[in-house]
């Protein structure tokens, strides 16, 4: 059953690894607020997770298209109110 | 394509405003919700949360006031909105039968919030397509 | 609406943090309303778990007594995961609980439709 | 061996009561600094520690009451107790003048606390031997 | 009375968190009130200084005019960590802003009486 | 110039092991409130430096003698007050 996991914390936020250890592939993760930047660090995303990123807070730090690897879906507050619906589960982290 | 059937939300908001972004992040996904032709059948204010129902809040004026945009909102959509009594009291956020209660010289929580118990929660959790939980990012 | 199946996760150090006891509040009231509820401590949260606290010392009230009683309350269960109590030098858990310890947690999460942390 | 001269303390909470410890770690470690013949020179609440300066706050009967205990050893031993301006605003922690000031329904800031700026940190700072800050543990 | 030096570290995210601006009202005061100050951007704190940033997507203010200001202001240095501008990927950070680059941290600390963290 | 830690947060912040690196031989660490669940994790303490925990917050917690490593000092508030005053410089953390 796939989730769709709201990720909102810095990346050595305790919950960060802890969200992606309970990710499965065909998962979602959404980043929004400090989320967003774990993704220039070059981390490890899970295999079979589809990333995605809200634009305002994308935006709001400095984080344009040259920032971000190229499988991350930049999405809008409506996509994401559509992804919560559209996904069997959400998990807020 | 007929666009899908319209569902419906309960937020959890447990990040205070000033200290968390969570009220504001709540507020652009609640908008965006509504755009779309769902509900929101309820806001709950939980833990530090429950600030955001502070009506004694006064940012500076060239920042935004949380608490005023989030009133506007619930008052213009006629959003259920509670603020969990046992979180509210300990942090000093009181109504004005609360604050007759506790026999203190004010109150700082109007409607449109209701103060009251997690029934709220969960009665609008069981009846909504999905509850979301807005926590502070840290 | 569907049948909802609860699991709140408790993943914060005692006493230095509210949110712990503010999901405890939370798991007893959807029991107390009839809905299939469990708890799941893990990571610093397993230090709700260690016998002999004596949270008077930080002039806070104990909450063994409420989880001791999780059970009656109607909650389904309390979930422990292993690795947090053997990272936390937490060899016995406190015995007056009925404690499910799990050796993994991941599997966990998908047999409920909520699940909640603060 | 004669006992070490008396010094003297700047505290600073930032951690609220019932969302963090800082309160009463910092309040322990004030009664034992004054047992010990030291001085307090100011208690100054910024960020989300202005929360401790709620006169509205409610706790249970079987809680700590944090603000009340505070107000109580901050009277009895005559120390200067300050709520950052802004932080307090924000916040929705407002004494009568603030509240008039702001045209909102009460105020739930009033003595021992007086509501100022970070010039008072900073003077007490300058004045004390130590400067701790209680900031939240999370 | 010993003669004080403040050093204000920033190790905290922008806009999800309110401590960043808080310790930055401090260091700002301290400077306004003649007392030597430094600002450390280190760890999650250094993405303060990328450059681009557009806080009015999340309806905030930006703190890049005061940043940039801060030595007008009387701050004697903005130091910031290179390890933890590479590991953000912060190539460049805002162009309008004075900063002094250390590719270690460890010693700065003990050139200040006073180093303050919220 | 030797400095006292005040270290009240959990080994997995952030900010634990930032402390750590922050400390010179000479230094302590003076342990507080969730600081204290670090003791009976068996993690690798920085060389030459004095460790000092709180007993109220060890109490609460359940950390009796058993629990913790034979190098940790455990002290009161008295001692704690003392010790803030007999370093040069203390970091609150």
């Amino acid at each position: 059953m796939p989730q769709l996991h709201l990720l909102n914390k810095v990346a050595d936020h305790p919950r960060f690894t802890q969200c992606l250890n309970q990710t499965h592939a065909g998962d979602s993760i959404a980043l929004t607020e400090s989320g967003v930047l774990a993704l220039p660090t070059g981390i490890d995303w899970p295999e079979g997770v589809v990333i995605y990123a809200l634009s305002a807070d994308l935006e709001a730090r400095g984080l344009g298209p040259l920032e971000l690897p190229p499988f991350v879906h930049v999405i809008g507050y409506e996509q994401l109110v559509d992804l919560t619906l559209s996904t069997d589960k959400v998990v807020c982290w | 394509m007929d666009s899908p059937p319209p569902q419906s939300f309960a937020l959890v908001i447990t990040g205070a405003p000033y200290s968390s972004q969570a009220p504001q992040t709540a507020l652009n996904f609640a908008e965006a919700a509504i755009r779309a032709g769902h509900k929101v059948n309820q806001v709950f204010l939980y833990g530090d949360g429950v600030h955001l129902a502070s009506n004694f809040a006064s940012p500076p004026s060239d920042e935004s006031d949380w608490p005023a945009l989030w009133r506007v909102f619930i008052e213009s959509h006629q959003i259920p909105a509670t603020c969990c009594v046992a979180s509210a009291l300990r942090r000093g956020l009181l109504d004005e039968t609360e604050s007759r209660r506790y026999e203190k010289t004010g109150a700082n929580v109007t409607a449109p919030y209701a103060i009251a118990g997690l029934g709220e929660w969960l009665e609008s959790t069981l009846n909504s397509s999905r509850t979301l939980y807005f926590n502070p990012d840290h | 609406m569907t049948d909802r199946r609860f699991l709140f996760v408790i993943d914060t150090a005692p006493y230095g943090h509210w949110k712990g006891r503010e999901i405890l509040d939370m798991a007893f009231s959807a029991a107390a309303f009839d809905q299939p509820a469990a708890l799941l401590f893990t990571h610093a949260g397993v230090n709700w778990l260690r016998s002999g606290q004596l949270p008077d010392a930080v002039q806070q009230k104990s909450v063994s007594k409420n989880l001791s009683a999780a059970m009656l309350f109607g909650l389904e269960a309390i979930y422990v995961c292993q690795e947090s109590l053997d990272h936390f030098g937490i060899g016995k858990p406190d015995p007056g609980l009925e404690l499910v310890v799990l050796a993994s947690t991941s599997d966990l999460e998908a047999r409920f439709t909520d699940v909640v942390r603060l």
